[in-house]
C-alpha cells in the first residue's frame, strides 16, 4: 500500500461517522442549523477524496489498494479494497449526496436533523458496498443502506411515505432472504465468502460435487439482486418508493441508493466473481432487455413527474445490466460509464422535480405547464438531462449507450442490440411528453407567478448539467484513459 | 443421536412455522415464531455453533418476541381487524398441502438424482476460536453491526417519537 | 510553434496522444454551444465569445501551417472507424484559408448582425460550421470525413432556417440538393472503401479508375462538386441569397463550400484516384466545369438583384476551378486551386460590399438604387477592385489564375477553351452592368430612404472588405506568394508564378475584355441606362425565350426533381397512408395500451408486486433448467 | 444417501415456502414481518449447516450472529412503520396501502 493512501478509509468510513457524532453531540438548536452544512462537507469531502485517490493511484500505477484492518491485532486478509470502479462509485455517491443536501436546504423543513443522521448512515452503507471485498459484508452494508432508506422514505409521516417505505422493506426483505440463501450454498462450496476465494472456487463450477446446488445459488443471488435493483419484473416497489419519498430523499434514493444496492453489486458479481458463469450472464441479458423495453413503455403513460423518472430508472438500469451481462471488458466499461452517467442525469432530473415541487407544490404533470419561461434553468437542465438519457450525441449518455450496444453486438445477440437501440425511441417519447406537459406551452392557471427556485437546487442542476455536457464532449479522453489502463 | 435431535427439531420448526402462519391470533403467531427460534437454537447448538445458539436464544426468542408483542399490543384493540381475520383460516387452508407437495417433490428429486453432500466432519475441521474469527476477520461486519444499530436508533426516533403526541 | 501547442495539448490531457488537431474541431464546437448559453441580452459577451473562437481557430491554424505535420488517432473498438486526423501541406493551407475567412467574415458579421434577431443562433451555426469544416479537411478516415461533411449540411440547413423561419422552402431546397450530393458521396465512400479495402485514407491512394472505382470516383466527385455548388446542384444558392443573412452568403456558398468542395475534388482526383489527362473521366469533369461556367454566367447576366447576380457568379466561377482540375495537367490544377483562393477572396469581398449596400439602403434590388459611389466611396473602391479581379483584368489576382486555367483548357481541347473565354466575356459584361448600375450614374434611392441617411458602412464592416480587396491586389502583383504555397501540393519543380507564359492567350483575354467594354458601351448607348446595357443579349431572338423559361425555373434541377417526385409521391401516398396508419394509430395505440395495461397491473398492492416477482423467479428457474 | 442433508434442505425449503406464502396471502402488516422472520430462520439454518459441513463453524457463527442483529433491527423498523401506519389509517390492513399505483 502506498503511504499516502492510508487516509482513504478515514475519509470514506470515518468522516460520515464523525459527522453523525458531532450532529448528535451538539445542542439540538445548533445542530438544526448546521447539520445540512455538515452533510455537504461529507459529500464534497468524499468527491475530493475520490479524485485524490484516483490521481495518486494513477500516479503510483496501481489498479487497486487493499486495506487490512481497522484495529491492529494481527495481520489478516484484506477486508476493504479500492479500485477504479469503486472510486467511480464513491465519486457518484459523493456527488449525489451533495446534490441531495443542496436540495434539502429548501425542501426538508424541520426534519433536517434526522435527515442528516440517516443520510450519513446511508452514505456509510453505500461506501461500505463500494469498498468491501467479501460477499457477506456486502450483505451487511446492503442491509444498512436499506434500513436507513426505509426510514428516510417515511421521514415525513404525512403523505404516502410510510406506504412506500413499507413496500420497499417487504420486497427488500425477500431479496435479502434470496441473497443469503444463495450465499449459503456458495459458502458450502467455497468455505469463504471473500470475492477472490469465491471467484476461484467458482472458476470450475461445473465440475464440483453438486453443480445443481450452485445453479440454485446463482439463481437465488441473481433474483435477490434483481429485486434490489428493481429491474422488471421485480420492480413493483421502486416507483412507489421514489414517488412517495420527500424531495431531497428521492434525489439520493433515485440518484444512487438503489443503484449501489443492486446494480453495483451485480456489476461486481459479473465482473469479479461470477466471471466464467455464462448462465448468469445470459439470464441477466434477458432480464435487462425486458427491463429496458417495458420500463420505457410503462413510463409513457405515467402522470407523476417522479414516477416517470422512476420508470425511466428501471429502463436505464436495464442498460447498465445489459452492458454487464455481455461478459466482455467493453461491456463492463460501458456499464460503469453508464452507471456514472445515470447518476448524473437522473440526479439532475430528480433535483429538477424537487425544484418544480418546491415552486408549484405538485409533481403531477397534468397540473403543470409552461414552466420553461418561469424556470429557465430547470427547463434547460432538464432538456440536457433527458437528451443524455435518450442517448443523443454528443452528450454523455450517448457514449456509454454506444459502448453497451457495441458490446451486445459483439456477443452476437443482434436482436437484443437492435431492441436496446430501438428503446431509445420510447425514452425520447416519454421525456418529450414530460417536457411538453411541464415546461413547454403556456402557463397553466395558478402558476403564473411561479419563480425559479434559487440557491442549492439551482446550483446543483447547473453543475450536474455541466458534468453531463462536459463528460460527453471530453469522452474521447475518458476512452483514452481506459485504453491506457489496458482495459479495452 | 445428533441426527435424530436435529431432525426432530427441524420437524418442530416446520410445525411452528405452520402454526405461525395459520393461527388466527397474532399473539399466538408471535409465540410460535419464538418457539421456532428456540428449536433453531437447539439445532445450532447441535451443530457446534454455541455462540450462535446463544444469540438466537437471547435475541430472537427474547428481544424479537418482545418487539412483536409490544407492536401487537400497541395496535390491536380494533374491531375491524376481526373482520379482516375472519377468512384467515380459509386463505391458509391450502398451505399444509402445498408444503407436503413441495416437501415430497424435493425429496423425490434429491433421492432420484442420488443427491449427495459429505457428512459433516468428513472434511478436516479447522476449528478456530469464534472470538478470534469474529474480531479479527469480520471487522467490517462488526462495523456494520454498529452502524445498523445506529440506524435502528434513528429509526426509533423518527418512527416512534412524534407518534406519542397523538 | 505547432509543436508548442501539441505539448500544451498533451499537458492538458495527460499525454494521451490528443493534440492540436483535436482542438481544431472541439474548440469551435464548444464555444459555439457557449454562445447560445450566454444570456440573450448580452450581445457583447456573445460576440466576444464568437470572435474569440474564430481567432483561436486562426492561431491554431497558423500553428498547424507552420508545423505542417501531425496526426492523431482515437481508435474505436474493433471496427475500423477511428477518429483519425492528419495534416499535410495541402490541408494545412486549406485550414489556414478557412480560418482567415472565418475571422474576416466573423468581424463583418458582428457589425452586420447588431440589433438583429437570432444572431446567437447564427453565431452558433457559424462556429459549428467552422468546426465541421476543420474536421472534414483534417479527417484521415473516410467515415470521419463523411460525418463532418454531413454535419456541414446540418449547419447549412440551420442557417437558412434562421433567415426564413416561417416558410423554410429555400432551406428545404438546399437540404434536398445537398442531401442528394451527400448521398452520392456516401455511396462513393462506400465504393471507394470497398475497392481500397480500408476506410483509412492512408490506404486509399492512387486507385485506378476502373470497375468499382468508376462508381466510387464519379459518386465522390459528384459529392465534391455538389458541395462546391456546381451545376446541377447549384439552384438553391440564388434563392438562398434572397432570404439568408448576408454574412451567410459570404461565408458559406462563397467561401467555405468552394474551399471544401475543391479541396475534396483535388483529393479525389489526384490522391484517392489516379486521373490521367485526356481520359474519359477527365473529359467528364471538364465538361461539368465548362457547362457550369457558361450556363451560370448567362443567368447571372440578366439578374436585377445584386445578391442573386453574385450568387450566379459564385456558381459560374466554380466552373473554372472544376475545369482547371479536370484537365489533370499541373498547370490546370494549380490554376484551379489558385482560382479557388482568388475566388473566395473577391467573391467574399463582393458579397460584403453588397451587404453594406443592403445595410445602408435596405435593398439590393438594382432597379431601386444607383449612383451610390459618391455616398459610399470606400465600398465602391473595394467593389471595383473585386470586380476587376473577377473579370480577369490584369494585374489583379483573378487574371493570373484564369490565365492558368485558360492555358490548361487550350491544351486539353478547343471547345473547353472557347467556353472559358465566353464565360470571361459574359462575366466582364455583367460586372460592367452591375457596377455601372449600382455605383455610378445618377443618384437613385428606394422610397423612404433619404440621401443624408445613407453613409459609408461602419469600420468593422469596411475592415474585412478592405483587407480582402487589398488581398486581391497583392495576390495579383505578388502571385509568387500564394503559388509558393499551392505548387508544392502537386509536387516539386513546378513554377507558374510571374507573368503568364503564353502571350497569345493574354492577348486573346485582353481582346475579350475590350469586347465586353465595347458591348457595354453599345448597350448603354442603345438604352441609355447602365442596368439595361445587356438587354440586347437578354432579348435577342432565340435567347429571349430560353431566358424566359429559365426565369420561370423550367431548368431548375430542383424543380424538375420535385415534379418527378410529385408523381412518385402520389403513388407513394397510398402506401404511405397505410404505413402511417401503422405508426400513428396502430403503434401508438398498441404502445399506449401496453403502457396503460401495465399501469393497471401495477395496482399499488404489495401482494401483486410479490406475485410479479414470483413470476420472474419462475422465469429464471425455467431458464436455469433450459441452460443446464 | 445422507438423511441429514436431505432433511435440512427440505426443511429450509418448507420454511421459505411458508414464509413466502404468508407474505402473499396475509393482509396484516405484523404478520408480514413474522413471515419475513420465518424465511430468515431458514436462511440461518442453511448458513449454519454450510459452516458445519465445510468445517468453518467459527466463520458461520460469525455470520449467524451478524444476521441475527440485522434481523432485529429490520423487525424493529418494520414494526415502527406498521405502528405509524396504524396511527394514520386506524388498522394494519396492507390492502389499505395502495395509494401509490400506476
Amino acid at each position: 500500500m502506498s503511504a499516502g493512501l492510508e487516509f482513504v478509509l478515514l475519509v470514506f468510513m470515518g468522516l460520515p461517522l464523525l459527522i453523525v457524532l458531532i450532529n448528535n453531540l451538539l445542542k439540538r438548536e445548533i445542530a438544526q442549523k448546521i447539520c445540512l452544512s455538515l452533510g455537504l462537507i461529507a459529500g464534497i469531502g468524499q468527491m475530493v477524496a475520490a479524485i485524490v485517490v484516483f490521481v495518486s493511484l494513477n500516479a503510483a500505477g496501481q489498479a487497486s489498494v487493499d486495506f487490512s484492518q481497522f484495529w491492529n491485532l494481527t495481520a489478516g486478509a484484506s477486508r476493504f479494497s479500492v479500485d477504479f470502479f469503486s472510486l467511480l462509485a464513491l465519486f457518484c455517491i459523493g456527488m449525489v449526496v451533495t446534490a441531495g443536501f443542496l436540495t434539502a436546504g429548501k425542501t426538508i423543513g424541520d426534519k433536517r436533523f434526522n435527515f442528516t443522521n440517516l443520510a450519513m448512515i446511508i452514505l456509510l452503507g453505500m461506501n461500505g458496498i463500494a469498498l468491501v471485498t467479501d460477499l457477506f459484508s456486502l450483505y451487511v452494508f446492503l442491509e444498512i443502506t436499506g434500513v436507513a432508506s426505509f426510514v428516510m422514505i417515511a421521514l415525513n409521516k404525512e403523505g404516502n411515505g410510510i406506504e412506500g417505505g413499507f413496500k420497499y422493506l417487504v420486497m427488500s426483505a425477500i431479496a435479502t432472504a434470496f441473497i443469503l440463501g444463495g450465499l449459503a450454498f456458495i459458502f458450502m462450496q467455497s468455505g469463504s465468502l471473500l470475492y477472490s476465494d469465491v471467484a476461484s472456487a467458482l472458476s470450475d463450477w461445473q465440475n464440483v460435487d453438486q453443480p445443481a446446488l450452485l445453479i440454485v445459488a446463482f439463481a437465488l443471488v441473481l433474483v435477490g439482486f434483481s429485486i434490489k435493483s428493481g429491474i422488471m419484473p421485480f420492480h413493483g416497489w421502486l416507483p412507489d418508493a421514489y414517488q412517495s419519498a420527500p424531495a431531497a430523499v428521492s434525489v439520493i434514493l433515485g440518484g444512487i441508493v438503489t443503484k449501489m444496492a443492486g446494480v453495483y453489486a451485480i456489476l461486481r458479481l459479473t465482473g469479479d466473481i461470477f466471471v466464467g458463469v455464462n448462465l448468469v450472464n445470459q439470464i441477466l441479458m434477458l432480464l435487462a432487455i425486458v427491463s429496458i423495453v417495458l420500463g420505457a413503455v410503462a413510463a409513457i403513460t405515467q402522470t407523476d413527474f417522479k414516477r416517470i423518472l422512476a420508470y425511466s430508472s428501471i429502463s436505464q438500469i436495464g442498460y447498465i445490466l445489459l452492458g454487464a451481462s455481455c461478459g466482455s471488458a467493453i461491456g463492463l466499461i460501458g456499464a460503469m460509464l453508464h452507471f456514472f452517467n445515470h447518476a448524473t442525469f437522473k440526479t439532475t432530473l430528480f433535483v429538477n422535480s424537487a425544484a418544480v415541487e418546491t415552486a408549484t407544490g405538485t409533481t403531477e404533470i397534468e397540473k403543470l405547464g409552461g414552466l420553461q419561461e418561469k424556470m429557465p434553468v430547470t427547463g434547460v437542465s432538464s432538456i440536457l438531462a433527458f437528451l443524455s438519457t435518450a442517448g443523443i450525441p454528443p452528450l454523455a449518455g450517448f457514449w456509454s449507450k454506444l459502448l453497451i450496444i457495441l458490446a451486445v453486438w459483439q456477443t452476437g445477440n443482434f436482436f437484443i442490440a437492435g431492441l436496446a437501440l430501438f428503446a431509445s425511441i420510447f425514452t425520447a417519447a416519454y421525456f418529450l411528453r414530460l417536457q411538453r406537459c411541464v415546461f413547454f406551452g403556456s402557463a397553466v392557471e395558478g402558476l403564473e407567478n411561479t419563480k425559479e427556485v434559487t440557491g442549492g437546487i439551482c446550483l446543483s442542476s447547473v453543475v450536474l448539467s455541466v458534468i453531463t455536457v462536459g463528460f460527453g464532449l471530453l469522452f474521447p479522453l475518458v476512452l483514452l484513459f481506459v485504453q491506457s489502463q489496458g482495459l479495452i | 443421536m445428533t441426527t435424530f435431535v436435529i431432525v426432530l427439531c427441524l420437524v418442530l420448526m416446520v410445525g411452528f412455522a405452520l402454526s405461525a402462519a395459520m393461527l388466527r391470533s397474532m399473539l399466538k403467531s408471535a409465540v410460535s415464531l419464538a418457539a421456532m427460534s428456540a428449536a433453531l437454537a437447539v439445532i445450532l447448538y447441535m451443530m457446534g455453533a454455541v455462540w450462535a445458539a446463544l444469540f438466537e436464544l437471547s435475541v430472537c426468542v427474547g428481544l424479537i418476541t418482545v418487539v412483536f408483542i409490544s407492536a401487537i399490543s400497541l395496535t390491536t384493540p380494533d374491531r375491524r381487524d376481526e373482520a379482516h381475520t375472519k377468512d384467515h383460516r380459509q386463505r391458509f387452508a391450502a398451505l399444509p398441502f402445498i408444503l407436503i407437495a413441495a416437501g415430497v417433490a424435493l425429496i423425490a428429486v434429491l433421492v432420484s438424482t442420488g443427491f449427495y453432500l459429505p457428512q459433516p466432519g468428513e472434511e478436516a475441521v479447522a476449528e478456530a476460536a469464534f472470538n478470534q474469527v469474529l474480531w479479527q476477520t469480520r471487522q467490517a461486519d462488526i462495523l456494520g453491526q454498529i452502524l445498523i444499530l445506529l440506524a435502528g436508533a434513528f429509526a426509533v426516533v423518527v418512527l416512534f417519537k412524534e407518534g406519542r403526541k397523538i | 510553434m505547432g509543436a508548442m501547442f501539441t505539448d500544451l495539448a498533451n499537458f492538458i490531457t495527460g499525454g494521451s496522444g490528443v493534440n492540436i488537431l483535436y482542438f481544431m474541431v472541439v474548440l469551435p464546437a464548444v464555444l459555439a454551444v457557449l454562445t447560445v448559453i450566454i444570456p440573450r441580452d448580452s450581445f457583447i459577451a456573445r460576440s466576444i465569445c464568437f470572435l474569440a473562437a474564430a481567432l483561436a481557430d486562426l492561431i491554431l491554424a497558423i500553428a498547424l501551417f507552420i508545423d505542417k505535420e501531425g496526426s492523431m488517432l482515437l481508435s474505436w473498438t474493433d471496427f475500423e472507424i477511428n477518429l483519425a486526423f492528419r495534416v499535410d501541406d495541402f490541408s494545412s493551407a486549406i485550414v489556414l484559408a478557412l480560418a482567415i475567412f472565418a475571422v474576416l467574415v466573423g468581424i463583418y458579421s458582428v457589425s452586420f448582425l447588431r440589433k438583429k434577431e437570432k444572431y446567437g443562433q447564427f453565431y452558433c451555426y457559424y462556429l459549428l460550421t467552422l468546426a465541421m469544416a476543420n474536421g472534414a479537411v483534417l479527417a484521415d478516415n473516410l467515415v470521419v470525413l463523411l460525418f463532418f461533411w454531413e454535419g456541414l449540411m446540418v449547419t447549412l440547413f440551420g442557417m437558412l432556417v434562421i433567415g426564413d423561419r416561417q416558410k423554410p422552402a429555400t432551406a428545404m431546397k438546399a437540404l434536398v440538393l445537398n442531401g442528394i450530393a451527400d448521398l452520392l458521396l456516401m455511396l462513393g465512400v462506400a465504393a471507394t472503401a470497398a475497392q481500397a479495402g480500408t476506410f483509412m485514407m492512408a490506404g486509399v491512394s492512387q486507385l485506378p479508375i476502373e470497375g468499382l472505382g468508376i462508381l466510387g470516383f464519379v459518386c465522390m466527385m459528384a459529392g465534391a462538386v455538389g458541395k462546391a455548388g456546381s451545376m446541377p446542384f447549384h439552384s438553391w444558392i440564388p434563392d438562398a441569397a434572397e432570404v439568408a443573412p448576408l454574412p451567410f452568403m459570404a461565408i458559406l456558398p462563397a467561401a467555405f463550400e468552394k474551399i471544401l468542395g475543391i479541396y475534396l475534388l483535388v483529393r479525389i482526383t489526384f490522391d484517392f484516384y489516379q486521373m490521367v489527362p485526356g481520359s474519359v473521366m477527365s473529359i467528364v469533369v471538364m465538361a461539368i466545369g465548362a457547362i457550369t461556367i457558361v450556363l451560370a454566367v448567362c443567368m447571372a447576366l440578366i439578374q436585377k438583384d445584386i445578391k442573386r447576380l453574385l450568387s450566379y457568379h459564385a456558381i459560374s466561377q466554380v466552373g473554372y476551378m472544376i475545369l482547371g482540375i479536370g484537365t489533370a495537367l499541373p498547370v490546370g490544377i494549380i490554376g484551379g486551386l489558385f482560382h479557388m483562393i482568388n475566388h473566395v477572396m473577391y467573391k467574399c469581398c463582393l458579397f460584403l460590399t453588397a451587404g453594406s449596400v443592403e445595410k445602408q439602403t435596405g435593398t439590393t434590388d438594382l432597379r431601386k438604387i444607383s449612383g451610390l459611389g459618391k455616398l459610399m466611396p470606400i465600398t465602391t473602391v473595394c467593389f471595383l477592385v473585386a470586380a476587376f479581379s473577377i473579370s480577369g483584368v490584369p494585374p489583379f489576382n483573378g487574371f493570373f489564375s484564369k490565365e492558368l486555367v485558360f492555358d490548361a483548357a487550350w491544351e486539353s481541347g478547343m471547345v473547353f477553351y472557347i467556353a472559358a473565354v465566353l464565360g470571361a466575356f459574359l462575366t466582364a459584361a455583367s460586372f460592367l452592368k452591375l457596377g455601372h448600375a449600382a455605383y455610378f450614374g445618377p443618384l437613385h434611392l428606394p422610397e423612404g430612404v433619404k440621401a443624408e441617411d445613407v453613409k459609408e458602412a461602419p469600420g468593422a464592416m469596411l475592415l474585412p472588405m478592405g483587407i480582402l480587396a487589398l488581398g486581391c491586389l497583392v495576390f495579383g502583383l505578388f502571385n509568387r506568394l500564394p503559388l509558393s504555397v499551392i505548387q508544392p501540393i502537386i509536387g516539386e519543380g513546378y513554377d507558374f508564378s510571374g507573368w503568364p507564359h503564353s502571350i497569345t492567350l493574354v492577348a486573346i483575354s485582353c481582346v475579350v475584355l475590350l469586347l465586353a467594354v465595347g458591348n457595354h458601351i453599345f448597350g448603354y448607348r442603345r438604352t441609355g441606362e447602365g442596368l439595361k446595357a445587356v438587354d440586347h443579349i437578354h432579348y435577342a431572338p432565340v435567347l429571349r425565350s430560353i431566358y424566359n423559361c429559365a426565369e420561370k425555373r423550367y431548368f431548375d434541377p430542383y424543380d424538375i426533381i420535385m415534379v418527378l417526385i410529385k408523381g412518385f409521391a402520389w403513388v407513394c401516398f397510398g402506401i404511405d397512408r397505410a404505413i402511417n396508419w401503422v405508426y400513428d394509430v396502430l403503434m401508438v395505440n398498441f404502445i399506449g395500451g401496453l403502457s396503460s395495461g401495465m399501469r393497471l397491473l401495477n395496482n399499488g398492492s404489495v401482494d401483486r408486486y410479490m406475485v410479479w416477482s414470483f413470476v420472474g423467479i419462475g422465469f429464471i428457474a425455467l431458464l436455469c433448467l433450459f441452460f443446464v | 444417501m445422507n438423511i441429514l442433508s436431505i432433511a435440512i434442505l427440505t426443511a429450509a425449503l418448507l420454511l421459505i415456502v411458508t414464509g413466502l406464502y404468508m407474505l402473499v396471502r396475509t393482509h396484516n402488516m405484523i404478520r408480514i414481518i413474522i413471515a419475513v422472520e420465518v424465511a430468515m430462520k431458514a436462511i440461518t439454518l442453511l448458513l449454519a449447516y454450510a459452516g458445519w459441513l465445510n468445517g468453518q463453524t467459527a466463520l458461520s457463527q460469525a455470520f449467524v450472529v451478524t444476521i441475527i442483529v440485522m434481523e432485529v433491527v429490520v423487525a424493529v423498523v418494520a414494526a415502527g412503520l406498521a405502528i405509524s401506519s396504524f396511527r394514520k389509517n386506524g388498522d394494519l390492513d396492507i390492502r389499505r396501502l395502495n395509494k401509490l399505483n400506476g
